[in-house]
């Protein structure tokens, strides 16, 4: 990324998310700020993608805090909604649409000044130059994959919350989709990210949340032996 | 979870009922026996008083449930002990209204066959019941199909907000459909005193009629929440199936 | 042009809109249209069955009266039975609560 | 202005994608031909009476068609959860709305000029008053729009989504039908002694309340 992004961080306060009779999250606290790749690691089912759903707002929650500030204060409405970009697995791109259509269309929508040169800059970046205008229904999963990680990149959003952005990827694009993760934290810009894949956890993660029936088992550091522990953690029974 | 008043307090259904019951006794003798038959019409007649005091009571309901869609969904941000308490209640008006607009629809065609000769009219009032008890079976059919979780509940109470300004232009456009009507004969109906004796016992038994059912209805929905709510403390206490 | 979309904008606004649009609604003065045959033949409206006479009356008025009212008490009597049967339902449910915390383990 | 240049964005976006696809306006035009042929067998059995039922059934291919393009109009936004898309950007969703009301307008008033004349062909209409007849398909339409695209956003994922939204939005609808009916009739030289005036003024009451409670309702019913 050119410029450095400004210093946003994002934190869930003990978020406690109810669907019918069942907790779905039970107090869950996280924190991400600057710099920061957390990796929330547990069998399906353990909560990860409805964190990231109430974190992005896309969920409502029970009970529970979710914060974004920005040098001291709190930031929300449509201020939130520009610095934060989700990618969920069903990736928010149009199938009719071709990508750079696509990646020009919300960068409009995020006021985005010099848009079209900006837009083919960001699909150089994500390698989707050749294929730019085929429609994003006929590009394999992993381009559209790298379509959706384009759309984030094109808001200039600080904050990035994805939802197993690994899958369909295959190694060459997994390399990419790491690199351009950890080039936007060095940027200043702070990412939460599911994941099941060690590899991508030991590599990305600053922090490691291991999470099993929306309950945080473990918070621990990123590194080899935190990313070890956190799949331990899941692993053995209660 | 702390259980708040509404969960407490001992719900008065029975006195209700009972009072009801008194109620429509008292109206039924009134209606039979102490209003004289209607001289164009005859025993008829009789079918009048009760017919709108549903249609009343319908119209109240149509309200009731569009003032709790309109706090259910200002309320939308921040759930609490009354969003359970509005909505419950916004369920039970429809749900009651659903009901009296069924009756209101048997009645109307007996009483406009006599009237008018005809089993059903596009006549104003009877038009915009028929609209009304539309209004709240797609209340309904909303609570039903489109999901009984917040979102569906949402897009329910969407509607009934939707309804009241609907209800104004139902109104207005369907007493115009006709151009100017001729002056119908219970507009001005009641002058004799004991007619208007069983008119206002009959409008009284309805009321507490309605009431005791929205009161049960809500009874239940209340009681469905405290289930819920015990399976969650259930739910909290293990981790989880 | 943001700095004009206060609040106090918004709201008066919509109070603006909403009156300008029942006012509308309302404005318009009240037609007595014509009766004439020719108007009655096209009028959608509901006077359409008032022309002829009440039929002659096959069914005695006495039986109007008590199909009425039986509708009536029927009708609020089927949804008492359908209150009583969700009510049963809440029972059995709070039954298989009540075997549940019974149970030492997980379930 | 911001939100106005992602209101065109959004519409421009829709346009774009249905003018690939053409997935919204080949149905409804279809639909509505078809249906006003239909119509000609079920109710031209007595020539003279064609008058009598030609501004029903002008309403009637009106509401119709409108609401097959209803039912289509949020399809685009179900595949990859895109309404999502759209309300987690920095987009108030009145813009997203009233985009989407535009959109099914045109889409709407494209199937009207293709479909509408038939009817007055069929049905031997002569439209005597004109600007009558145009205002109020035009200010029924808006309507219809407002009150469809509310709850066609709100069933997007229902199951009996086709069954859901007649049932909810025709009895709202019943006024602009009663009126557009009523004015049809006048601007086709029907002998009724009212005129198309307040009947207008009526439609027109009705979109601007409707305008703003669903615009205000959209917002609060969308986010879960």
């Amino acid at each position: 990324m050119t410029g450095s992004l400004p210093a946003f961080r994002i934190a869930a306060e003990a978020v406690t998310r109810v669907i019918g009779r069942r907790h779905i999250l039970r107090g869950v606290s996280l924190d991400a700020g600057p710099g920061d790749v957390v990796a929330l690691v547990g069998p399906n089912g353990a909560g990860k993608t409805t964190l990231l759903h109430v974190l992005a707002g896309r969920s409502s929650h029970e009970d529970g805090r979710v914060r974004l500030r920005w040098d001291g204060r709190e930031v929300t409405g449509l201020e939130f909604r520009a610095r934060v970009a989700f990618l969920p697995h069903d990736l928010f791109l149009y199938p009719d649409l071709t990508a750079r259509e696509n990646l020009a269309f919300f960068a409009t929508l995020h006021g985005v000044g010099d848009a079209t040169d900006r837009v083919a800059g960001t699909l150089d970046r994500v390698g989707l130059a050749r294929d730019a205008d085929r429609l994003v229904r006929t590009l394999s999963r992993g381009m559209q994959q790298r379509a959706a990680v384009g759309r984030l990149l094109v808001t200039g959003a600080a904050v990035w919350l994805l939802d197993e952005p690994g899958t369909g990827l295959d190694t060459l694009g997994r390399q990419w989709l790491w690199s351009t993760l950890e080039g936007h934290a060095r940027a200043g810009g702070a990412v939460v990210l599911s994941s099941h894949d060690p590899a991508e956890v030991g590599r990305l993660a600053t922090r490691i949340l291991a999470l099993r029936s929306g309950r945080v088992l473990a918070d621990l550091a990123g590194g080899p032996d935190g990313t070890r522990q956190a799949f331990e953690a899941i692993e053995n029974p209660p | 979870m702390r259980t708040g008043w509404f969960e407490d307090v001992k719900n008065p259904v029975a006195g209700l009922a009972v009072a009801a019951a008194v109620a429509v006794v008292a109206a039924l003798v009134a209606v039979f026996f102490v209003a004289p038959r209607e001289a164009t019409l005859g025993i008829s007649q009789k079918i009048f008083y009760f017919h709108v005091a549903s249609a009343i009571h319908m119209m109240v309901l149509f309200a009731l449930c569009g003032l709790c869609g309109l706090a259910y969904l200002g309320m939308r941000g921040r759930p609490g002990r009354w969003t359970a308490v509005v909505d419950g209640l916004g369920v039970a008006a429809a749900e009651v209204g659903v009901v009296l607009g069924a009756v209101v629809l048997v009645t109307g065609p007996l009483w406009a066959r006599k009237a008018w000769g005809t089993w059903w009219t596009w006549e104003p009032r009877l038009t915009l019941s028929l609209m009304v008890f539309l209004l709240f079976l797609a209340y309904l059919a909303l609570r039903a199909f489109a999901g009984s979780d917040r979102f569906g509940r949402g897009v329910a109470s969407g509607l009934a907000v939707v309804g009241l300004p609907a209800l104004y232009f139902i109104h207005f456009a369907v007493e115009r459909w006709g151009g100017a009507h001729p002056q119908v004969v219970f507009k001005g109906g009641l002058q004799n005193p004991d007619m208007q004796v069983a008119f206002y016992a009959s409008l009284l038994a309805m009321s507490l009629v309605s009431a005791t059912l929205v009161v049960l209805r809500l009874r239940i929905e209340r009681l469905k929440g405290r289930l819920d709510a015990l399976y969650l403390a259930l739910d909290r206490r293990s981790p989880g199936a | 042009m943001d700095s004009v979309r206060g609040p106090g904008f918004r709201a008066a606004a919509v109070i603006g809109c909403v009156v300008a649009g029942l006012f509308l609604a309302r404005a318009s003065p009240a037609q007595a249209p014509a009766d004439g045959p020719a108007a009655h033949a096209w009028d959608g409206g509901w006077k359409a069955g008032l022309g002829e006479e009440p039929a002659r009356e096959t069914v005695s008025s006495e039986a109007m009266v008590v199909a009425a009212y039986a509708a009536l008490w029927v009708l609020l009597l089927l949804y008492v039975v359908r209150l009583s049967m969700e009510l049963k339902a809440l029972r059995r449910d709070t039954e298989e609560l009540r075997r549940r915390l019974d149970e030492p383990g997980k379930s | 202005m911001r939100t106005l240049g992602q209101f065109v964005a959004v519409l421009r976006k829709d346009l774009t994608i249905e003018f690939r696809s053409r997935d919204i306006l080949y149905p409804m035009a279809l639909f509505s031909f078809l249906l006003v042929v239909v119509f000609s067998f079920a109710f031209l059995s007595d020539p003279a009476k064609a008058r009598d039922y030609g501004p029903g059934i002008v309403w009637v291919t009106v509401l119709f068609s409108s609401t097959v393009g209803l039912n289509r109009l949020f399809d685009r936004e179900r595949e990859n959860g895109c309404l999502w898309a759209l309300l987690l950007g920095p987009v108030p969703a009145g813009a997203v709305f009233a985009a989407k009301v535009v959109g099914h307008l045109l889409f709407t008033g494209l199937m009207e000029a293709l479909t509408l004349p038939l009817v007055l062909l069929f049905f031997d209409l002569p439209v005597v008053d004109v600007p009558a007849f145009l205002a109020a398909v035009a200010l029924g339409t808006v309507g219809v729009s407002l009150v469809g695209t509310l709850f066609s956003a709100m069933l997007m994922n229902a199951r009996m989504k086709e069954v859901l939204l007649p049932l909810v939005t025709y009895p709202v609808l019943v006024p602009v039908v009663i009126a557009g009916v009523k004015v049809t009739a006048l601007a086709v030289g029907a002998p009724l002694a009212e005129e198309p005036g307040p009947w207008l003024r009526f439609l027109a009451g009705f979109d601007m309340v409707f305008g703003v409670v669903t615009l205000l309702l959209f917002e609060r019913m969308v986010r879960t």
